[in-house]
């Protein structure tokens, strides 16, 4: 078996096939926003945008876009029937008012307690917050894609966040280039691994104890 | 009603004083009101506190937007949900300013932003959310806990003026929006004390705009141009 | 010259030559609607009423009514071109918001102070508030049109409010079947009277003291 | 998207339990959900409270509407704006039931009560108005000057379910309002737990109602029913 990392799409992939039919599906910036370009077949998944579109699908090709029409990321995207807008404070209605069942955010850390930050990184003055503590305090579940070290190999699965948190506690899900983590109560369940790898080599790559799911299977790619 | 309908941009922003705060909607492009950025850009006006979810672009991205008045200097203090850009490659002209202590910054999670806002324009002198609690955006804030969850108190963010980009206004200021335009355009409109609109389509005869499906009553707007042929456009950039 | 009481209409027709070019006014309950009868010529007030319509004009003849368009009485009302509507939320931040520049409203009692009070009758548990505590404290000028006593004689402009208080301090002029009147610092400014009236009848039917105006007037009905 | 229409008002009202707190829009007539308050009076759930500007007629005007649940016992609590009408000669059911006790009361003044209905909403935990200040409304209540200005602290207000009338729905329930129907409408259906639409005209087919143009995101309505031809329709009242 070749020994694979999964790339951004596949990430995404994984992340979105466990949407549930008829969930409502807050996309952010980076990886996440990818989810909206994987086949649901019979599913279907509502995608929510931070700027006030409801119901947005895959992102268009260069040349067929409406400049009017973005995600998160600033990515022009699809509309499906029955699709609706509505204003920033509406939006944020939506998403503090506890309407969306998931939100997919990355990250920069992750801690097995399920603390995340996202939004500041190391030695930089202010940050980037956007819609993620809103988001990550409203959704009903929050989900994490992410690289699973820095460029430089650092592990970013943590026993504990180094770097300012966006929200206590709140990720239940992470998928990675490596891996598909669970967030429990005993610690950071490594469900799936990224093919030819050996739990200990991910391991290795993660500050986090991982426990290892008897029934550890090998992601598809 | 009375036509508020202006001949050109630098008519309409000529008027605005240094020191002024000024709300600018946009979100990733669409919605941003770059011919009203660019004509106060020739007006001179200094000393600005703008009000965005974004303090605009640097030299990666050539469009006109707040970053252009940040780099000419006119911009005394931005209140964001960015001070600092996701991608250090991506780092915007305000940024700079920033680190360098040149420019100030207040840093407020989008939905508190959107949310002080429209009670800024609803009369309510405070609020009370969950979102930030447990992190550095609520140090120094007022907490509460009510039904057994935490939330913070955050106060409304009045300006003087708004910059609004439009798709179609009537000659009294009706507005319309098109898809995610809409952004943060709505609530600042109602927000700010006078409210300035550049509009995409040839402007409308009163009694023509379906009065069930204005986005902004025309009692909010104050100064409307219609952006000529030579004006600035949306136009694509792509993003990963 | 002939003794006349000011009508309904009248009342309001006299507040209604009060309004200024361009104004935003707020039309309450009672004598109030009927301002949007009055024909202001050249001059363009906006009328807003509480339920989310903005820029309605005179009351319609029945039989030609819309019954999806009311005014804050629930009476039928035409549209003026350049007409919005905008949801009760919406409604009520343009009122808190401070975008009115005037809202005339009905009272059971009005004070020299500028207090006044038209939620709550002597001796009934329970009132009707409707959006009156918002529009007081939220528009720029608050007028009354009212009857100048109860249906028994008594008098309703007094020194103090005896009733439940609306708002403290907010009215400003006061237009009632036998005059109008106008909340100075000194107290109740009389500027005009109804026809054939003398001043000291009105002060007979009045508990606040009256100032009677160098320039009186008698009205036009 | 999910079709949730459904063929008849006793069916979308079946599962409602006793002891429901229900938001009922409309204003003076327009918007006001007659049909689905008919299949919960022969449904026959009781001790609800409602949340509504006006608790319904009393036998001065022969409408179906909120009126009518509290004549027939089945309404425990009414947090509106009006728990005595105006005119004694237009006393409500729910007057007479509040003042010999039968009934409960909140009475709130109409723009609270809205910003209430939207708090809930929102996520929002509490917000400082300067409505009812100085007034028997604020006894008790938090107060706070802020900026020279004195405020009160209201709190959101919850509902099981959302009663909504709406002129045009889709099959997904993105629903639009004519003219001053819309009143509470839009609020309410975004803040109630479960909201349920009776539509007037002919359910559009997913697609054909344009984005820009819905006024209640589908995504806030969970069931929608037609309303028939022998339905309950708006009918003409007039007033002086």
């Amino acid at each position: 078996m070749q020994k694979t990392k999964l790339s951004r799409q596949q990430i995404a992939n994984r992340l979105a096939q466990e949407f549930q039919d008829g969930w409502l599906v807050n996309l952010g910036i980076g990886i996440p926003t990818l989810c909206s370009n994987y086949d649901q077949g019979d599913r279907e998944i509502i995608y929510h945008s931070e700027n006030g579109v409801i119901g947005y699908g895959s992102i268009y090709p260069r040349g067929d876009e409406d400049l009017q029409l973005v995600n998160a990321g600033g990515q022009y995207v699809s509309l499906v029937p029955g699709a609706s807008i509505v204003h920033h404070a509406d939006s944020f209605a939506i998403i503090r008012g506890g309407m969306l069942d998931l939100t997919v955010m990355g990250a920069y850390e992750v801690a097995e307690n399920g603390d995340f930050a996202n939004w500041k990184t190391e030695g930089r003055k202010g940050g980037g917050i956007g819609g993620a503590m809103d988001l990550a305090v409203g959704a009903k579940r929050v989900f994490i894609a992410m690289q699973h070290t820095t460029r430089d190999g650092k592990p970013r699965l943590l026993k504990r966040c180094t770097l300012p948190i966006t929200a206590k506690g709140v990720v239940k899900l992470i998928a990675t280039d490596l891996g598909l983590f669970e967030v429990t109560e005993k610690g950071l369940l490594m469900r799936e691994i990224a093919p030819g790898h050996r739990p200990e080599e991910v391991q290795s790559l993660t500050e986090a104890n991982l426990i290892i799911a008897d029934d550890l299977k090998e992601m598809e790619v | 009603m009375r036509n508020k309908v202006y001949g050109s941009f630098d008519e309409v922003v000529s008027d605005i004083p240094d020191g002024s705060t000024i709300m600018i909607p946009g979100f990733a492009g669409p919605g941003t009101p770059r011919n009203l950025i660019a004509a106060l850009l020739r007006q001179g006006a200094k000393e600005l506190t703008a009000i965005s979810n974004h303090p605009g672009a640097g030299p990666f991205d050539h469009r006109m937007d707040l970053g252009r008045l940040v780099e000419a200097g006119r911009v005394r203090k931005v209140v964001c949900s960015f001070t600092a850009s996701p991608h250090p490659s991506q780092a915007t002209a305000f940024e700079k300013l920033y680190n360098d202590g040149a420019a100030d910054g207040e840093l407020v999670p989008q939905g508190t932003l959107a949310e002080r806002i429209r009670a800024a324009a609803a009369g309510i002198g405070a609020f009370y959310t969950p979102t930030g609690v447990g992190t550095e955006m609520a140090e120094g804030k007022e907490h509460r806990v009510m039904n057994g969850k935490e939330y913070i108190l955050e106060y409304p963010l009045h300006a003087d003026y708004a910059f609004i980009r439009a798709y179609r206004s009537d000659t009294f200021g009706n507005l319309q929006y098109r898809l995610s335009q809409r952004n943060f355009n709505p609530i600042m409109a109602m927000a700010a004390r006078t409210t300035i609109v550049e509009v995409e389509q040839d402007i409308l005869d009163l009694g023509t705009m379906d009065p069930d499906q204005v986005h902004t009553p025309g009692i909010c707007v104050d100064r409307v141009v219609h952006i000529p042929e030579d004006g600035i456009w949306e136009e694509a950039v792509y993003r990963d």
